[in-house]
């Protein structure tokens, strides 16, 4: 928990120097994006540290190419086994 | 501001070998001589043939618009929200290249060299050095790319020529005679692994100020390809089959057979030095690919506005990615092949058929 | 003096007062008295200033009068030739009645009586405190809003000596001095050629320095040329005491350990440059020379390397960047081996280390840092004390710390060497700039190494080098010719191929001028 | 470019702060092992490692403590016991400069493959220390013996392993990947070298062993131990294990000596050593040929023989080449005897004849066992030493005329 918010707290330094930087270019949508951006990304590195579930990558594309990988896998693993 | 950004064909042509090179040059080895067994180095070289043939399509993308990144091309070929939505797709697979890439960096440090040290740790200090490359942008990753080439190539060699004492030409015998099939299967997971990842060329291809491009690209994939066979071959020489296949990342194991006069032993840490370099350019492409996507996608003005929050996201997503070592070599064989396939191959191919046609749409509608 | 260099970087920057009361662009004034007490006013009657008044003729006498700051005037020029020949002229000229009215005695001080070389009219009484207080000598007339200045400058200056800071076997002994004109006669002498070209402005609103930004027409790219011009001008500031000055407000990027100006007291070494194709900024009041576009290699070469066999400079040259990477990195491997890496070590070494280790109270870190530290403290000490202390220091440093240190068991003697290496290495770049830069650099791979062994060496490396990439110096980037590359630069970067071969000006900085040397191999012409 | 060095400190700071080098271990911290003996008691493992005392090697005051000592721990598993061994070791072992392995011959004979494991995987070992067999005894029984010249003993032992393989050839220096190599391999079987202790062991692990001029305890290095699979069998000895090393290609110097056709002997030194080995089929059954070419240089003359003579010395040739292939033979049929190839048979044949090689692969014990072997030699004296005819001819001439 002490981890946690001392991280929030560095992000909260960092974001207000970059916002200070994006602030420069007039943009609103890069100002959006950068907050928006540092809230996922806080959102994410928070649960990290408490161990919550984050969505892994490796399985989002295994659920989706999987069954087409399968015979690759299997033949590959018929030479492995010579 | 990145579209004014230009840099060299020779700094291109480095960067592609780095990419080829990356993080392949330390696991290659094991992965294709356990199909391949003693023919594992011809996996490699068909590997490089299908990758050189890669490039050529690349390359057909690249000459139908020079000035536009893939993000840009994907939207004028597929409409605007079409195109959007193939940009994200290509995005996903340019941030599962960038953390698949920083999870093997992270395996190999604490595996082999710093044990004790979080997995964490050792990737954010590489995402760190990664996210300073992207802000400082492409330009300078190159420019940093040409000082330390030499270094590496150099490196490269010196591994080689110390370790042929120790070679013996009847590791890799009988030529192949045997096991030729496998040979030819173990090139599968080998053609998403380096070679269709050449795809997130495309994404600053057009910051290039040569006119040779497709040429240095060529060039680029073939010298990479080629020091991999070569590598791949003094591995089975000096190792083994046995010990190729068995050591997660045999090229570390062929650094530690280096002894010459009781001196110069012990430095197969220079082995993780040079793959250090590589990798590092590997993570650092994906990662500025992935954050120029970006930029297209939400029509930022600057491209910087989402490094720092992808540090963090890059650095979980690692983190999370995989269990083990031993998953990464069963998604490598499984799911990877299709999924590298798709947007390394099926992806490009489709942009190209979609050329022809609007072409010839736009043919049509011009004549008349 | 910090805080009026912050306070002129910022954006609402308050405007520089110059004067408190007075208007200076008033005309001069009637009369001498008049005119004498502004002067004597506006100076706070300081007694360096030095006003004679005399009267001029003798039928219808007009009061004159001189003025001259004493010290930077040279008395004997305005004895001799202001004085005197005013005198002696006017009488001369009144006997043969060549004077009829006052405007006749003007034009005749103006043509004929001032003899000095430099000569100009004044109108202002602003004009009037600029020439005093650069040396120049005022003559003044009773009646006339118009005076002369006499350039008479003339002040104690050191002579042209050796170089204090860079020391040649082989090569011109003669360094600048902390007068310009000197600087800009040394330079002159060495390039005999009419595009040789000194464009000179006053900076400082106070101590109005006098700069010159010297280049050779033709050879100096025009766009570095302007863009030096352009970043001078933008400057406003109140003095310029040296040019280390001109380099903080003018150089690229302010927040980097890398010098990205050069600067030398070694006149041959401008010349080279300018010849190259350089911009030099000379600045009044120092011998120091700056010379842009500075790169990364420059900092690497010596101009002794120019002046001896090209193999033996291309050895040294290649064993300076070896000595650069040793400073850089001996310390951090030696905690990241020692700490991290032990297999590395053979295992005699490794067993020797260790025995010298044991009884050291402190971890490799400390123990580096501590070392490291009391040598910076050292060399510090070493710099600023009088050269007859600074041999005291030595011997206390070398028998007191290192030796007393490794005997009472709390440094390692192989410490000792590493930090000794270290320290050697350092001295061995030519340019004190970098060997600085380097000095700092080693903390921070020192710390690196402690943390994550090799593998934080490496990425600091990484960072170093995509840093140095990144750095740009008057638009040229910082790495070249190495990155971006240049194969025809090659010849004299790493290493210096003999002069026959480098028929070309360095291509990253000329784009007009590009043939330099047209010489063949020498061959003897009769076997 | 401020921004960026603040968030570079920053995170510096908080590497720091979270918990900060985790790897390093600073030399004082831990204990060098040399060496480590693994032996084998009912089902546990003992592991005894013989640790540096670096102060006492290479410091600057000697005193007179010893220069290693060993600890030894037991557990069921080598990692375990390993890792036990901190219970007993003041420091956190080392093994990166480890230098031989022993494993009592016990161990040996059960098997010693499950041993082997953890020396491959452990991330601290590296592949260029020597594995041996202490012969006839418990393995931490060599570890403990002091050697004089050399301060450490597994030092002694790895060097003199080395250095005799180089001079002397019955030797035979063995890597952890060569014996992985050949435990795993079907067509190849694993040796070892012995070692063992001469002398009184108690005296041995004492100062008094290195303060004698003559060291009552040696540790000596024995020949060839043959493995079948990764138990050890059998020894080979001195004439067996030299003929192991000339078929396997290994001799790069050694001496060797041959009779006289007159009473006495002929000594040569070989210098240089090819082996080619080939395979072949006949009659659908496997075969080998041996093919040795040895240039050697006559050593000693101890006969009167005139070596100025072609003919003497074209016989000399021919007597070398006969010894030569007469312990070739003999270790092949040792090893045939105790049915193991050793000699990589198996691998030659299928590299060579690779589609043959699919029939004899499943039962190549028996096959090996009835393998026909053909030894060929072929031996060139290239010099004779600084002197042409030996001085003793002129000598007996002498003494007969004395008498």
């Amino acid at each position: 928990m002490v981890q946690a918010s001392f991280i929030c707290l560095l992000s909260l330094f960092i974001f207000l120097l970059e916002y200070k930087r994006v602030k420069k270019l007039q943009s609103k949508k890069d100002k959006w994006t950068l907050s928006i951006g540092f809230m996922i990304a806080l959102y994410f590195i928070v649960s990290m540290i408490l161990d919550l579930p984050v969505p892994s990558m490796n399985k989002l594309v295994g659920k989706v190419f999987q069954p087409v990988g399968e015979p690759f896998s299997n033949m590959l693993e018929s030479f492995q086994d010579q | 501001m990145s579209e004014l950004v230009k840099i060299s064909g020779r700094q291109f042509t480095i960067l592609v070998i780095m990419n080829v090179l990356g993080t392949a040059i330390i696991t290659v080895p094991a992965i294709v001589s356990a199909y391949g067994k003693q023919n594992g180095w011809f996996s490699v070289l068909l590997a490089t043939i299908f990758g050189i043939g890669m490039v050529v399509v690349y390359n057909a993308i690249y000459k139908k618009n020079p000035d536009k990144n893939i993000y840009q091309q994907l939207e004028l070929l597929f409409g605007k929200w079409i195109g959007k939505l193939l940009s994200f797709l290509f995005m996903l697979f340019a941030f599962h290249i960038t953390i698949g890439n920083l999870r093997v960096m992270g395996d190999f440090i604490t595996t082999q060299i710093l044990i004790e040290t979080p997995v964490e740790m050792v990737m954010f200090l590489a995402l760190i050095t990664c996210f300073f490359g992207v802000r400082y942008g492409i330009e300078v990753i190159a420019r940093a790319a040409e000082i330390f080439f030499p270094y590496i190539i150099l490196s490269i060699f010196l591994l080689l020529i110390l370790v042929t004492p120790e070679a013996e030409i009847t590791n890799i015998q009988p030529i192949l005679q045997t096991d030729v099939a496998g040979a030819f299967a173990g090139a599968l997971p080998l053609l998403g692994y380096p070679f269709l990842e050449m795809v997130l060329f495309l994404a600053f291809m057009q910051n290039v100020n040569n006119k040779r491009i497709e040429k240095q690209f060529l060039v680029g994939v073939t010298i990479g390809g080629l020091l991999l066979v070569v590598i791949t071959l003094v591995c089975l020489l000096v190792l083994g089959v046995d010990m190729t296949t068995r050591n997660i990342y045999p090229t570390y194991i062929l650094g530690k057979k280096i002894s010459i006069a009781d001196f110069l032993e012990r430095i197969e840490i220079l082995v993780a030095i040079i793959w250090f370099f590589t990798i590092f350019f590997k993570i650092t492409i994906g990662y500025y690919v992935l954050i120029i996507g970006f930029k297209q996608l939400l029509q930022l003005k600057d491209y910087k506005t989402t490094t720092i929050p992808f540090v963090y996201v890059l650095l979980v997503f690692a983190v999370f990615m995989r269990p083990s070592v031993v998953e990464q070599k069963q998604f490598l064989t499984s799911a990877w092949i299709p999924f590298s396939l798709t947007f390394g191959l099926v992806l490009p191919v489709l942009m190209l058929v979609a050329g022809l046609f609007k072409n010839k749409k736009g043919g049509q509608q011009q004549s008349p | 003096m910090a805080k009026i260099l912050r306070r002129t970087r910022k954006k609402k920057k308050k405007k520089i007062v110059e004067n408190i009361s007075s208007d200076y662009n008033q005309p001069i004034k009637q009369t001498i008295e008049e005119n004498k007490t502004f002067v004597n006013a506006e100076l706070g009657n300081s007694f360096d200033i030095v006003i004679r008044e005399f009267k001029l003729g003798k039928k219808n006498p007009i009061k004159a009068a001189v003025m001259y700051t004493d010290g930077l005037a040279d008395k004997d020029l305005v004895h001799n030739y202001v004085l005197e020949t005013l005198m002696i002229d006017v009488r001369e000229a009144e006997l043969n009645q060549q004077i009829a009215n006052s405007q006749d005695l003007y034009n005749r001080i103006k043509e004929f009586s001032l003899t000095g070389a430099e000569l100009t009219e004044i109108t202002t009484m602003k004009a009037i405190f600029n020439h005093l207080l650069s040396g120049d000598t005022i003559v003044l007339l009773d009646g006339f809003t118009n005076g002369f200045g006499v350039g008479s400058r003339g002040w104690q200056d050191r002579g042209v000596q050796e170089p204090s800071s860079e020391q040649v076997v082989r090569g011109p002994k003669d360094a600048f001095t902390e007068t310009i004109r000197t600087n800009t006669a040394l330079i002159r002498r060495r390039i005999k050629d009419t595009n040789l070209w000194f464009d000179t402005q006053k900076i400082g609103k106070r101590t109005k320095t006098d700069i010159a930004v010297a280049y050779i027409k033709g050879v100096a790219s025009d766009d570095i040329v302007s863009e030096v011009k352009e970043r001078l001008q933008k400057i406003d500031i109140d003095s310029i005491l040296e040019s280390g000055y001109i380099e903080e407000l003018i150089q690229d990027e302010t927040y980097t350990p890398f010098p990205l100006m050069y600067h030398t007291e070694r006149p041959d070494a401008i010349c080279a440059g300018l010849l190259e194709g350089r911009v030099a900024i000379l600045v009044d009041g120092t011998p120091f020379v700056l010379l842009v576009p500075a790169l990364f290699i420059d900092f690497f070469q010596s101009s002794e390397d120019y002046y001896q066999r090209s193999d033996i400079s291309s050895l040294l040259r290649l064993l300076r960047f070896f000595a650069f990477f040793l400073a850089m990195i001996t310390p951090s491997a030696y905690i990241a081996l020692t700490t991290f890496h032990q297999e590395m070590i053979p295992t005699p070494l490794l067993i020797s280390i260790a025995a010298q280790r044991e009884g050291v109270p402190f971890p490799a870190l400390v123990e580096a840092l501590m070392m490291e530290a009391t040598f910076e403290i050292l060399r510090e000490a070493g710099i600023r004390m009088p050269r007859a202390v600074g041999s005291a220091i030595s011997i206390v440093g070398t028998l007191i710390l290192g030796q007393s240190a490794v005997e009472a068991g709390i440094v390692s003697p192989a410490m000792v060497i590493v930090v000794s290496l270290t320290a050697i290495s350092s001295f061995v770049l030519p340019h004190y700039n970098i060997a600085i830069s380097v000095r700092m650099i080693r903390f921070c791979f020192m710390i690196l190494a402690a943390i994550f062994g090799l593998y934080g060496i490496i990425l600091g490396l990484i960072i170093m080098v995509l840093h140095l990439a990144s750095l740009r110096s008057f638009g040229i980037p910082y790495l070249s010719p190495m990155a971006p590359m240049g194969i025809k630069d090659q010849k004299d970067a790493l290493i210096r191929l003999p002069l026959w071969m480098q028929s070309r000006r360095p291509t990253y900085l000329n784009k007009q001028d590009k043939i330099r040397a047209n010489t063949k191999e020498p061959k003897p012409t009769r076997q | 470019m401020k921004r960026k060095i603040m968030i570079l400190l920053l995170s510096f700071f908080m590497c720091l702060i979270t918990a900060g080098c985790w790897d390093s271990h600073e030399l004082t911290e831990m204990a060098l092992a040399t060496g480590l003996a693994i032996d084998k008691e009912g089902d546990e493992y003992t592991v005894t490692a013989q640790v540096l005392n670096p102060g006492e090697i290479a410091g600057a005051q000697m005193t007179n403590r010893l220069s290693v000592s060993t600890y030894s721990t037991t557990g069921k598993t080598i990692f375990e016991a390993v890792r036990r061994l901190t219970q007993t070791t003041p420091r956190k072992l080392y093994l990166s400069h480890l230098r031989i392995i022993i494993f009592g011959e016990e161990l040996a004979e059960e098997g010693i493959g499950r041993a082997i494991d953890f020396v491959s995987r452990d991330h601290e070992m590296r592949t260029d220390f020597t594995l041996s067999i202490a012969k006839g005894m418990r393995a931490e029984d060599v570890l403990k013996i002091l050697t004089p010249l050399e301060k450490v003993p597994a030092n002694k032992v790895f060097s003199s392993l080395e250095m005799s393989q180089d001079a002397w050839a019955p030797t035979k220096v063995v890597h952890v990947d060569e014996l992985i190599d050949s435990l795993t391999s079907p067509s190849k079987q694993a040796v070892l070298n012995g070692l063992y202790v001469q002398g009184d062991i108690e005296i041995g692990s004492t100062l008094d062993n290195v303060e004698r001029v003559n060291s009552p305890t040696l540790i000596k290095i024995d020949h060839i131990g043959v493995f079948r699979h990764d138990q050890l069998i059998g020894w080979l000895d001195e004439e067996q294990s030299k003929g192991f090393n000339y078929i396997t290609n290994n001799v790069s110097n050694t001496v060797g000596s041959v009779a006289c056709d007159k009473p006495g002997r002929i000594v040569i030194e070989v210098i240089n050593t090819n082996t080619e080995l080939k395979g072949k089929t006949e009659n659908g059954s496997p075969k080998m040929v041996v093919h040795v070419t040895s240039e050697v240089n006559i050593g000693e003359v101890l006969c009167p023989i005139d070596i100025m003579k072609k003919k003497n010395i074209s016989d000399v040739e021919k007597k070398v080449e006969k010894k030569m292939k007469d312990i070739m033979y003999a270790s092949i049929d040792k090893a045939k005897e105790l049915n193991s190839d050793i000699f990589g048979f198996g691998e030659v044949l299928k590299r060579q004849v690779p589609k043959q090689w699919k029939n004899w692969e499943q039962n190549w014990d028996e096959e090996f066992t009835n393998l026909n072997v053909d030894v060929k030699a072929d031996v060139k004296i290239r010099r004779t030493g600084t002197i042409s005819e030996s001085f003793l001819n002129k000598m007996e001439k002498n003494k007969k005329k004395d008498e």
